[in-house]
């Protein structure tokens, strides 16, 4: 056990992935000699070299592309989008080609590639340096989703997920980098080390995909979340002084309902929260598969906590994140309601 | 807005009623254009992606430096898979129209682009192709059973019944998968060679694109990846004058030749009469000979025409001049490489009939094995079940899930 | 009144704002000469000239970018991108700069512009000719996203969409453009002129965006839904013999969450259909908004109907449809449970 | 896996600890470079693309065909443009660093692409820059004060505190939106030019990118709508070696130059000293007068160098020689120019820091009006409510909605 930040967890899994795997490749903006404007891949270049680790033209559809070439001739690329926001010049490569090649040639071919890339919030970064897209590619049928939440998940569902045989499109909170944060931009910034999820294992070991896990446990409610803001709800909930049960999605596609539908039976209340905008997103994919399969159980309406609906503002970044107060907005309706 | 647009827009040279008119096509000589050292340097070649490589004179005679000396067996082979292509093409055609297919694309006119780049390729060479390159496949080997199958999506469909008919693919034929997506396959083509070069592989990468699609940004995302890492690639341009409606010059082919793209990215750019099948093949060999010595990428532009309709959705008697093919200066590829063999000694009209014939009995017997498979109207059908197949390697839950309601939602009396 | 399919009423929307307003321009592949592949700008650019219909090169991202140009030019483009499936290559124009120019620029910039797209299956065009991805731009603060049902309110909602100073994706279920659609493949197909909504007023006329329409007043249920399926609905709604409230939606973005609630009050019951892909799709937002609202009104759980989370497969299109007998599933399931 | 690799990786001429070595730098003599008609066809002037357009020697005097034959009194208005640019710079990057601003951008060395450009523009042609041409703002004549606000997000910031700091926009100064996705104002410039050019107005639009953008596929875009439209646009491409930490030749550079990139459109593309206040104007008015005149449009590569971090997020020494700007082969834009008018009698040191002095006044003033509008942590705040507005004309109610839970949220009291 080692302690880490989840850049250098992440650091640690391309590592062993370069090591551990010949066909292992990783390309992208700046992540070469320079290590990635936020460092993720820092030396591995010089250890690995200039052809496992390339840096690219500024050229985000072609960087997906050339990698679903390098997947289909045998390859196993990981792919860094330098910031969610801009991924979108990929999108069409994503969407047409890398969730659809093994279904339209009936499994023959295939692209097993990773798309790293840093999302959320936090860090003052505006509205293209701070979105949370990954609703959009939970609708893409093809595309596995994931977001971490601490360095210990983050290497091993990143080694995980650079073993998967299918395309997955793993997201990286960026405002968890360098430690947790409860959402309180005014309280000093606290190092991974504090905490359990910091202490990460310096071999291989897997996370798999598809397992939510239970955060905090607890009886009067379940608030369903991922990325920052699991950090934000165990706060928030200890703040409200709620026996919550907190659970980590961790894996958005494939969704492992029946964690989140077994913890909503048991407490029959709910709250699902995520950073992104609220309108359409996987907030609402969540409350409804709650809805369905637990509706008899419903003590009071699920909640959402989101993003509001704008682009994210530069001035405005702490009215806009979903912070403690607002997941304490939601708990007081859960609770109070009936 | 009262004062006059000085907007400029292409001229599209002949529409309905109009006279063909293709003096906008800039022709050379047969064996006029030299035929550079394998090795030179793009700059020093820029000169190849204005002028047009051909190598058939109007005397059918092979000419200039670009004759590949094919030997007659080559030659036959190829004029068999070039007619092969078009007898495939038409029975399709006429198979759609009886409502067996629901869908096909016709390559009429442009088959000496497949069949000829096929053939000057290596076995192991991977291919991209578009959807009107069918020639690939039948040059590649593949039975029509196979092809027909597809195109029928029938319980013998390589696509288990997920695509439109002719977006074919083959592993062991190195035929990645067609996309309906138009020019993705060409920077992926790119990654495939850059892969190859990355294992220290023999192997190139060679992707086929319209000349309309070349205004995607997958073009230019491939010709720059292509050049910065020098990949071992060649992407072809097929400049069949028409995107469904839409005159090639609104790709940009009004200022300035495709091929011509490729100097700017420090790639070769080549522009090869497209219905010359020795032109096309000696080009196709000198990109392909770049790229197994680590000379880097080539952007071939082959000119060519769109005969047919671009498919079986369309009517180009809206949009284009009605005989206009009978005016296209490059003629047909299977007439000129038939014409040559005839002026070889090599052929005859006797032994292409014989050709034809033979071919058409392959391409009936084929159909008819394909369709005891099943067709869109009747016979055998592919179990629904494989639609939730393959959309990962595993098959999550929701999707059991899913699975388990369509088989209840089929067994469902209706009406109620 | 004139009888109209609904090619005709949108050539006839766009043909009056081209009359009407100078600065209103079209733009698109095949659409000037040809008049489209779906015959909807057919005559247009006769009448209007080259320069106010313009055939473009085939590149998504291009139109979408020089429209957006055009548009803070002073210039109303309508875009049409040939079919939704090919939406992709322009989602970044759409996503960064389309539907933020403005908020981006506190209201001094913006771009007035319409994107027209043909979306659904039913015609065996298999996955790449049959997409909804309606969902992923319901998701994108800054666009309003409409999906008509008939020929009388594609004309009216594209007039409005094209005066509106947002940018409108304008969804044109395909399968209804030449008649509506039971979802029953083996009915003959039957013209608009059967239908009233196929009776269509000549002349400049507005259906408002943020309005959802009752198309068939009920008590027992709710049939929430949109496009094709607004169609799909009423049939099944019959062949069940219940008396359901069936709305269609027609403006998914503004979305006029009063209709829905308000009739969800009354019913107790609910289902949200689609036909796109279930998870994450546009039915989760409608469903969350239904079950945040009117919990305490509700009988039964929500249900969604949608097509499977897979590619639009060419063989099994009507495996995949979904149709009639789907949406009674779900009938049954609404009134059936407690 | 074990064979060794052959793909080409572009080479980068100095890491750090190397020495700067700029010999991949393709120059020409001051004056040498022919200057064509206005009216001349791209693929006549194709040698424009890899030459290197200049006009001061190294006696700082104006030579050759390309002099633009300024009166002393413009030359002044440029410099005075540059030394405001780069105090501005100077001044915002010390504020960063002091806390009072997020985040900051110089453009240190390239001060003469935007106020040369600017100046050889007419005020109603619209401008669409990158993040990295404040010379544009200032040449046009925005108050510093108003481009502080901005910085600041403070009450008076135009972009009601939505947008970071440096992504300035002014409808009055025709300058448009700066957006922090690379390379996506290129080919809305053209739209607007196609706009212009459909309404018969006279005024052409200019755009802005680096050359590590010009990868991405509006570059593709923009060049071809130009070239297919003829649009009334300038494409320039400032090219300053770097993309943050990535050297051009991963753009392309390696293999040909940014310039070349027009001609295989058919779109004329120029090289230019970008260092060189007259050449860089000259270009551009060639350029300007090609667009109003029904020429069509250019392609500009404005050679020139990153002498500064990328940002303030940024630390060059981790990725290349530290001296390298002492070496660049180009000099320094401002005291090119500065030696030019000392050279023709116009200047002189003492004027010159007399202009400093001025100019540092200006901005330190500046600074102190801006700042009693707020900064990051102290002062007079924007009203959150502001956040809703503009995502529409008119607020859905779902907005109002999520204002009115905002508003709650702010005024309940935390921890509880
Ligand atoms: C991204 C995308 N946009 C639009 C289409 C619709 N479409 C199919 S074929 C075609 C014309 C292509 O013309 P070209 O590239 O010249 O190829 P050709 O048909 O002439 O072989 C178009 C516009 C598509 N399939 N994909
Ligand atoms: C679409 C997109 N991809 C990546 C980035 C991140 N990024 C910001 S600036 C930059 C480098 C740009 O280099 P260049 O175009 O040469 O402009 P310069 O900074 O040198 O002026 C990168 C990669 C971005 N802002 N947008
Ligand atoms: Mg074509
Ligand atoms: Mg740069």
């Amino acid at each position: 056990m080692a302690s880490m930040n989840m850049v250098q967890a992440l650091n640690s899994a391309m590592d062993i992935m370069l090591g551990r795997d010949p066909s292992v490749v990783l390309m992208g903006e700046d992540i070469g000699y320079f290590g990635g404007v936020f460092r993720a891949t820092e030396g591995l270049q010089r250890k690995y070299g200039e052809h496992r680790v390339l840096d690219t033209p500024i050229a985000e559809g072609g960087i997906v592309a050339t990698a679903i070439g390098m997947g289909v001739n045998g390859l196993r690329p990981v792919a860094e989008i330098q910031f969610a926001d801009y991924i979108y010049p990929g999108f069409d490569q994503i969407v047409s080609e890398l969730a659809r090649i093994r279904y339209r040639s009936a499994g023959e071919f295939h692209a097993p590639i990773t798309i790293r890339t840093p999302c959320g919030g936090g860090i003052r970064g505006g509205q293209t340096h701070s979105q949370s897209p990954e609703g959009i590619f939970t609708h893409v049928s093809g595309l596995k989703v994931v977001m971490p939440s601490n360095p210990f998940d983050a290497k091993g569902l990143l080694i995980t997920s650079i073993e998967d045989d299918d395309p997955v499109v793993f997201f990286e909170p960026k405002r968890l980098y360098n430690g947790p944060f409860d959402g309180d931009p005014h309280k000093p910034a606290i190092p991974w080390s504090t905490h359990p999820k910091g202490q990460v294992e310096e071999g291989y070991y897997r996370v798999p995909l598809g397992l939510a896990e239970i955060v905090r446990p607890g009886s009067q409610l379940t608030l369903i979340t991922y990325g920052t803001m699991v950090h934000v709800a165990v706060a928030a909930a200890e703040a409200m002084k709620v026996d919550a049960e907190i659970i980590d999605v961790r894996s958005l596609v494939p969704l492992d309902s029946d964690t989140l539908c077994t913890s909503v039976r048991k407490t029959g209340r709910c709250i699902v929260a995520h950073e992104a905008t609220r309108f359409s997103g996987f907030g609402a994919e969540l409350l409804s598969i709650v809805q369905e399969e637990c509706f008899w159980d419903l003590e009071a309406p699920i909640q959402r906590v989101a993003g509001w609906d704008t682009p994210y503002p530069h001035a405005f970044e702490w009215e806009y994140f979903p912070g403690q107060r607002r997941i304490a907005l939601a708990i007081r309706a859960v609770l109070e309601s009936a | 807005m009262n004062r006059r647009s000085r907007l400029h827009v292409p001229r599209t040279p002949a529409r309905p009623g109009q006279r063909p008119d293709f003096s906008y096509v800039a022709l050379s000589e047969a064996g006029a254009v030299p035929r550079p050292e394998v090795a030179a340097r793009a700059r020093d070649i820029e000169e190849l992606s204005v002028e047009l490589v051909r190598v058939l004179d109007d005397a059918a005679l092979a000419v200039g430096p670009w004759n590949p000396h094919l030997d007659p067996e080559e030659l036959q082979v190829g004029l068999r898979h070039m007619v092969l292509t078009r007898l495939y093409d038409d029975r399709m055609q006429r198979m759609q129209r009886a409502g067996k297919i629901s869908f096909y694309i016709r390559s009429l006119g442009e088959e000496a682009v497949s069949v000829a780049q096929c053939m000057a390729l290596s076995p192991g060479d991977m291919l991209f192709p578009s959807y009107r390159n069918q020639g690939l496949h039948i040059a590649r080997g593949i039975a029509l059973v196979d092809l027909m199958c597809q195109v029928l999506s029938n319980t013998r469909d390589m696509c288990k019944g997920r695509q439109l008919p002719v977006m074919y693919h083959s592993v062991p034929h190195n035929l990645f998968s067609i996309s309906g997506n138009l020019a993705t396959q060409f920077p992926q083509a790119v990654g495939w060679a850059m892969a190859a070069a990355i294992k220290g592989e023999d192997h190139l990468a060679a992707s086929w694109i319209g000349e309309g699609s070349s205004a995607e940004a997958d073009f230019h995302h491939a010709l720059l990846f292509a050049s910065v890492y020098q990949a071992p690639v060649i992407l072809n341009i097929v400049n069949n004058q028409w995107a469904i409606s839409t005159f090639q010059g609104y790709a940009g082919g009004e200022q300035r030749s495709f091929a011509a793209r490729g100097p700017g990215y420090g790639v070769p750019g080549i522009r090869v009469d497209g219905n010359d099948f020795l032109a096309v093949y000696a080009v196709t060999q000198w990109a392909a000979q770049r790229a197994r010595t680590g000379t880097g990428p080539t952007l071939i532009e082959l000119v060519t025409y769109r005969a047919a309709a671009h498919s079986t959705s369309d009517d180009p008697s809206r949009y284009r001049a009605k005989d206009d093919y009978e005016h296209w200066p490059l003629g047909d590829p299977i007439d000129r490489l038939k014409r040559h063999l005839i002026a070889l000694g090599e052929w005859s009209e006797e032994r292409h009939q014989a050709l034809v014939s033979e071919l058409e009995a392959l391409v009936v017997s084929s159909w008819q094995e394909a369709v005891t498979h099943g067709t869109l109207t009747d016979g055998p059908k592919l179990d629904s079940d494989l639609m939730f197949e393959d959309v990962f390697k595993e098959m999550p839950r929701h999707l059991e899930r899913q699975r388990a309601l369509m088989r209840e939602e089929k067994e469902m009396p209706w009406p109620p």
